[in-house]
């Protein structure tokens, strides 16, 4: 999310908000696509979640704290040092180690033969932690970008961004612990 | 121009409404028992819609016709009242027709999809495919055989996938192309479809439903008048959908009893 | 050498067939028989075409569905026997297969090619029909034919037993049958059938029937005609 | 949320974009971008009426030879329909009014210099023309584009090419095309409400927007919703095509005496994510209607709006209400008959606002000094045309009467009238009244008398009719009538072909017009209408940097007409208190 030089900083910010809205009811589309298919689907075969999620859930709420830490340390002066780049490049790098969980989890489920068509739950599972796993890329690109731009000292334009970034991963978690209790608590 | 507008409208607005009032294009008569309550719902709607038509295109002409002038000088002068009157009559007509549209309509929905069935009610088995409706009578033992998917052949005249080999159901079971009912008797239609959505439309019966795959969805009628009149599906189903029609034969009692007869011999 | 004689077989296919003691037929020997069926076969549905009136009113009487279509003294018809091993190989014909849509109904109900030979589907109904032929060794293809048009030509490559369908009218049912060698019969009515154009030797025929399956039986050809009959089970349902 | 003031002058930091490229192709320009939109909805909108002829022409003259196809077949006819509806529906009445428009002028409304996301703008119209040029290549692949219907009911559109010629790599293509198509709104509803709520210059409270711009607020919000709910749509129906999934298609069909392996699919699951989006789909292709009208009627009624704040009441209604009726679609579709009635109310509701607005319109009229330009007409003309869509709906939002319209041709009349012609009268009214400020020409008046009075003829004799087929039982979507069925109908449909020809054939005059007023128009002055709203207070056509980096001041509503002033008749917003 790069707002347009000289924009004011809150753009970015109602930017994301208004694109969290838009996923959110992409997200809502699926859960009640989820709740209809289940309706007393005979062919519905209910299966255990790859532990591995619960840790990939530490993860991703780890690189959270990190990119706020990262943030604070740039503070108000605007002032970038190691530290604050430091923190931002392993929220990265945790956002990274996620989705890398997220395909070992299924890798676990092939393992198991459960595949994408192999039966609606299986299906919605793949479904839901592909898309998240989308829009989490987008928020690595995102993260990832700033990274680049927050070299040494920034503008408020540009720690702005850093913001809206932060805010659009924080969505991040929130989107996958809802995921989580969904497939946790319906699959 | 702009009494030229104001013209047209006018005249646009009185032809179509007198193409309406004259009928031309009309319902075909009705030969269900619910019917004359559709019609007059619709004859009321259409009468309260059409005056709300005249008038307010009327009104726009009018209105066009009185500022037509661009030239001469003339003060503006302000809707009277403002918003505010319009905003209450529109509330207030709308509201109520809204109203009571609805509390009529709904009695005629009831009646029509969700009145409990009659006991006596005549039970045929209907499924819709790529491009024809089967109907099926469950013969004698008054029970239907089991239908299986993997047993249909077309070819063979198996549209249901019955098997009578190993089910005694089936073996007395009527299939038709056609269906056939008795006047004055209920009738309950169990709809399933065995590819795609399609629909059951019988203008004459004032009746439309679809056919939804993997449903079973009932739905039941009672003619009125003996009468034979088209059935067509009215959901796209593919290429062959215009031509995916059969007929309905309101017989009476005793004709209906041979008719079934002359079909069970044939099967 | 076997080839020449072969092909002057194909080109004497008529005379031999007329008239199988004629001193030229030695050149190239035949295969003739009769299909039969033993137990009841399935009773045959009559078709109600009251959705195409245009169709229905071509049959005084319903015509019944060709499933499996019987002759006088338990002949079967609609079978197919072909050489199915120790054919010497065989070239396309040139001349098209011709298959009629009349009265909604597939005419004939199956119809034999050789792979690669031309295929001409005509309408000559009232109403639009779509040729829906459902392969497993050729592409699927799904055409209309509005009353009116130029027949539809086409072709399969590769050797099948095509079950085609119309789905505007949904009992319209009929085969393409694709083999690797022109040298076939088609059983009639009476159940009888006939290969011509064989060169003496060894050959394995197989009889193919839409419902009841398929029997090979092993025939040596000699200079006189040679005789195989096929005798099916037949099953109520 | 309050007014932010205006960036500084630093917006285009870097200076005009001097390549031909970075210009006029890849440009971060809204003004480019909706003229791009533009130019693909003058395309699609030619693409979608010659098919809808070929449709007409085949329905008049079942056997006749149709230039370039032949007798058309009738899956041809369906794939006809098909990429008609498509095409009109996502291409034409999405990106005109909404996209185009609202892109060139949306950030003129709010004093800005572009909108806060210029790249996402630029991406948002290039990724929609990729979504129409996978669309369009429907046309040339093996068996064509899809005959589903642009509903693309499953399972007909998820059992693949079995199920009839074109439901093969068509279909997908289809699929495919509206994911991205929804990608390309989201992105642009993104950049519309954040330009609203972030990007308005000093002194312009929301109060003060002008109604279209409203409007297109609004339209972004409810875009948001419904393109973000048919992309998951779309996702699903893919997978189910493609990944052997089962998420509409249930078990045991057999199509074409071949069972499938599907199992356990709810077939009315797609009819709700696609209504669910599909209805306010309606109200995307309406409501910017609504604003360019209750904008552009003032303007030449020269007198303020009727009722501003009820107006504005109205279409924030509409917006709301378009989500709680997307049922209405499916009364017969085998959804709990009970839930019918439940649908039923809020659809008989929704036309209160719908009366409102309408009464407005005609108040604002009464007593009126009003100019009557094209612009000026295609407005009155919109009003004529609503009133008459709207009150059919009267009809089909009642589930009882229902049972017997629907799926016949009154339903093709009504939303053809609501949705179709007025939304595309709003689209006229909205060119002619601001081609001068797009292009610095003025367009030529006679022409577009003509073209207005021609086209308000011609809709009326090509889709009244349609409610009299309607009533006579006429089913829709059939390529042809056996003759048993619906002779009587046989006239109506010759009529209906003829007038549709013929309407189609005077959108060439306003064709001709748009091209010669383009580069022959005479110079257009910037403000000819003596209009208020802040574009007309910049010159025609605008700098890159929309108002040549002054920052603007805006003391006025939107609609301060029929006032004494130095200029005359009216206050401009950004004129001294």
């Amino acid at each position: 999310m790069t707002p347009k030089v000289g924009s004011p900083p809150s753009a970015a910010r109602t930017g994301v908000w208004v694109g969290m809205g838009a996923i959110a009811m992409a997200f809502a589309a699926y859960t009640s696509a989820m709740m209809v298919r289940r309706e007393g689907a005979p062919d519905w075969h209910h299966f255990q979640l790859p532990s591995i999620l619960y840790v990939n859930t530490v993860i991703l709420l780890a690189s959270s704290v990190a990119l706020e830490a990262g943030r604070r340390r740039i503070g108000d002066d605007y002032e970038v040092g190691r530290a604050a780049r430091a923190y931002l490049s392993l929220a990265l790098g945790l956002g990274v180690a996620f989705l890398v969980g997220q395909i070992l989890a299924w890798r676990d489920l092939a393992g198991q033969g459960l595949f994408l068509a192999t039966n609606p739950a299986s299906s919605f599972f793949y479904v839901f932690t592909a898309a998240h796993g989308l829009h989490l890329i987008g928020g690595l690109v995102a993260l990832a970008y700033m990274l680049r731009r927050v070299r040494v000292a920034v503008g408020p334009g540009t720690y702005g961004a850093l913001g809206a970034v932060a805010l659009y991963w924080h969505f991040m978690d929130v989107l996958w612990l809802y995921l989580l209790g969904v497939l946790a608590v319906w699959l | 121009m702009a009494k030229l507008f104001a013209a047209l409208v006018a005249v646009i607005t009185i032809v179509s409404t007198g193409i309406f009032v004259a009928r031309t294009w009309w319902l075909p008569p009705d030969i269900s028992v619910v019917g004359p309550s559709i019609d007059s719902q619709l004859v009321e709607t259409m009468v309260a819609a059409g005056v709300l038509f005249v008038v307010s295109q009327l009104t726009l002409a009018v209105f066009v016709w009185r500022v037509s002038d661009e030239k001469k000088e003339r003060p503006i002068r302000r809707f009277p009242g403002g918003a505010t009157p319009l905003v209450v009559l529109a509330t207030a007509l709308v509201g109520v027709e809204v109203l009571t549209l609805s509390l009529v309509g709904s009695k005629i929905w009831y009646n029509t999809f969700l009145a409990p069935v009659p006991a006596n009610a005549l039970k045929v088995d209907v499924q819709a495919g790529q491009f024809a409706f089967y109907f099926r009578y469950p013969g004698p033992d008054g029970t239907f055989g089991t239908p299986h998917p993997d047993k249909i052949d077309e070819g063979g005249g198996n549209f249901f996938g019955l098997d009578p080999a190993n089910d005694i159901d089936a073996r007395d079971d009527i299939v038709t192309a056609e269906l056939a009912v008795p006047v004055n008797r209920p009738v309950l239609l169990t709809m399933h479809a065995k590819d795609v959505i399609h629909s059951f439309y019988v203008p004459e019966l004032r009746l439309q439903q679809d056919f939804v795959p993997g449903l079973v969805i009932p739905l039941h009628f009672t003619a009125t008048q003996v009468a034979k009149t088209e059935i067509v599906c009215t959901q796209l189903c593919g290429l062959g959908h215009y031509n995916m029609k059969t007929y309905l034969e309101v017989m009476s009692q005793a004709d209906f009893d041979k008719w079934l007869k002359d079909q069970a011999a044939a099967q | 050498m076997t080839r020449t004689i072969a092909a002057l077989g194909v080109a004497l296919i008529g005379t031999t067939a007329w008239a199988p003691s004629a001193p030229r037929a030695t050149l190239a020997g035949s295969v003739t028989g009769t299909i039969t069926f033993t137990g009841t076969p399935p009773k045959m549905k009559p078709i109600d075409m009251a959705k195409e009136p245009s169709c229905a009113k071509q049959h005084a009487t319903p015509i019944e569905t060709e499933t499996v279509v019987t002759g006088p003294n338990n002949a079967l018809q609609y079978v197919v026997v072909y050489v199915s091993a120790g054919d010497q190989g065989s070239e396309t014909p040139t001349t098209p297969v011709h298959l009629e849509q009349k009265g909604c109904q597939y005419i004939p109900h199956v119809v034999v090619m050789h792979a690669g030979q031309s295929l001409e589907i005509a309408n000559n109904d009232q109403t639009s029909h779509n040729i829906h032929p459902l392969p497993t060794k050729n592409p699927e293809w799904n055409k209309s034919q509005p009353p009116g048009s130029p027949p539809i030509v086409t072709k399969y490559d590769n050797p099948d037993f095509i079950p085609v369908k119309c789905n505007v009218h949904p009992w319209m049912h009929g085969y393409h049958i694709v083999l690797a060698t022109s040298h076939f019969g088609l059983s009639g009515n009476d159940g009888t059938y006939t290969i011509t154009g064989l060169p003496p030797g060894k050959y394995t025929l197989t009889a193919w029937h839409e419902k009841f399956g398929t029997m090979t039986q092993d025939v040596t050809v000699g200079a006189q005609p040679t005789k195989a009959d096929f005798q099916f089970k037949a099953t109520p349902y | 949320m309050t007014t932010v003031s205006t960036p500084p002058t630093v917006a285009h930091h870097h200076g005009p974009p001097t390549t031909f490229i970075s210009k006029y192709v890849f440009s971060t320009d809204h003004k480019v971008i909706g003229k791009q939109y533009l130019g693909l909805a003058l395309v699609a909108v030619t693409t979608g009426m010659v098919l809808s002829w070929y449709m007409r022409f085949h329905l008049a003259f079942p056997d006749a030879k149709a230039p370039g196809l032949g007798t058309i077949t009738p899956e041809q006819y369906l794939q006809l329909m098909t990429m008609h509806g498509t095409i009109m529906v996502f291409f034409v009445l999405t990106t005109a009014p909404f996209a185009g428009f609202g892109n060139f002028f949306l950030p003129l409304h709010t004093g800005a210099e572009d909108m806060p996301f210029p790249h996402f703008n630029m991406m948002s119209f290039w990724v929609t023309l990729t979504a129409f040029l996978v669309l369009v290549a429907a046309f040339v692949v093996p068996e064509g584009p899809p005959l589903a219907g642009w509903t693309a009911y499953a399972p007909l559109s998820a059992v693949g090419s079995g199920s009839g010629p074109g439901e093969g790599t068509g279909q997908t293509l289809w699929a495919i095309s509206i994911f991205i198509f929804c990608i390309g709104q989201l992105l642009g509803a993104l950049n519309f409400i954040c330009t609203v709520l972030d990007m308005r210059t000093k002194g312009l409270s929301l109060a003060r927007l002008p109604y279209v711009t409203w409007a297109w607020f609004i339209t972004s919000v409810i875009g948001l919703i419904a393109f973000s709910v048919l992309s998951s749509a779309c996702v699903l129906l893919i997978l189910d095509r493609v990944a052997g999934t089962s998420f509409f298609i249930p078990a045991g069909l057999v199509v074409n005496d071949r069972v499938l392996t599907h199992a356990g699919g709810s077939p009315l699951l797609w009819q709700h994510l696609f209504w669910f989006f599909g209805h306010p789909e309606v109200y995307i292709a309406i409501l910017p209607g609504f604003g360019i009208i209750s904008t552009i009627l003032p303007a030449f009624a020269r007198k303020p709006l009727l009722g501003p704040r009820v107006m504005i009441g109205c279409m924030a209604a509409i917006g709301f209400l378009s989500y709680t009726v997307w049922g209405h679609h499916m009364f017969l579709s085998g959804m709990n008959p009970t839930s019918a009635m439940g649908f039923s109310v809020p659809t008989l509701i929704i036309t209160i606002p719908a009366t409102i607005a309408t009464l407005l319109w005609l108040g604002t009229l009464y007593g009126s000094k009003y100019r009557f330009t094209t612009a000026g007409l295609f407005c009155l003309g919109f009003i004529s045309v609503f009133i008459t869509g709207g009150l059919s709906g009267f009809f089909l939002a009642q589930p009882s009467i229902d049972t017997y319209l629907h799926a016949t041709y009154f339903v093709v009349a009504h939303f053809h009238f609501v949705m179709a012609v007025a939304a595309i009268f709003g689209i006229f009214a909205g060119t002619y009244f601001w081609f001068p400020k797009m292009f610095g020409r003025m367009m030529n008046e006679t022409l577009g008398k003509w073209h207005f009075a021609l086209t308000f003829i011609g809709v009326y004799a090509v889709f009244m009719p349609m409610h009299y087929l309607g009533l006579a039982g006429n089913v829709r979507r059939y390529s042809s009538f056996p003759a048993e069925y619906m002779g009587q109908a046989l006239p109506l449909h010759k009529w209906i072909t003829i007038a549709a020809l013929f309407t189609g054939a005077v959108q060439l005059i306003f064709l001709y017009n748009l091209i010669r007023s383009r580069f022959a128009g005479e110079q257009a002055p910037d403000n000819p209408w003596e209009a208020t709203s802040l574009e007309w207070s910049t010159q025609s056509p605008p700098p890159w940097d929309n108002f040549g980096g002054r920052h603007l001041v805006v003391s006025h509503g939107p609609d301060e007409y029929g006032v004494q002033s130095p200029r005359g008749d009216y206050i401009m917003q950004t004129d001294p208190p």
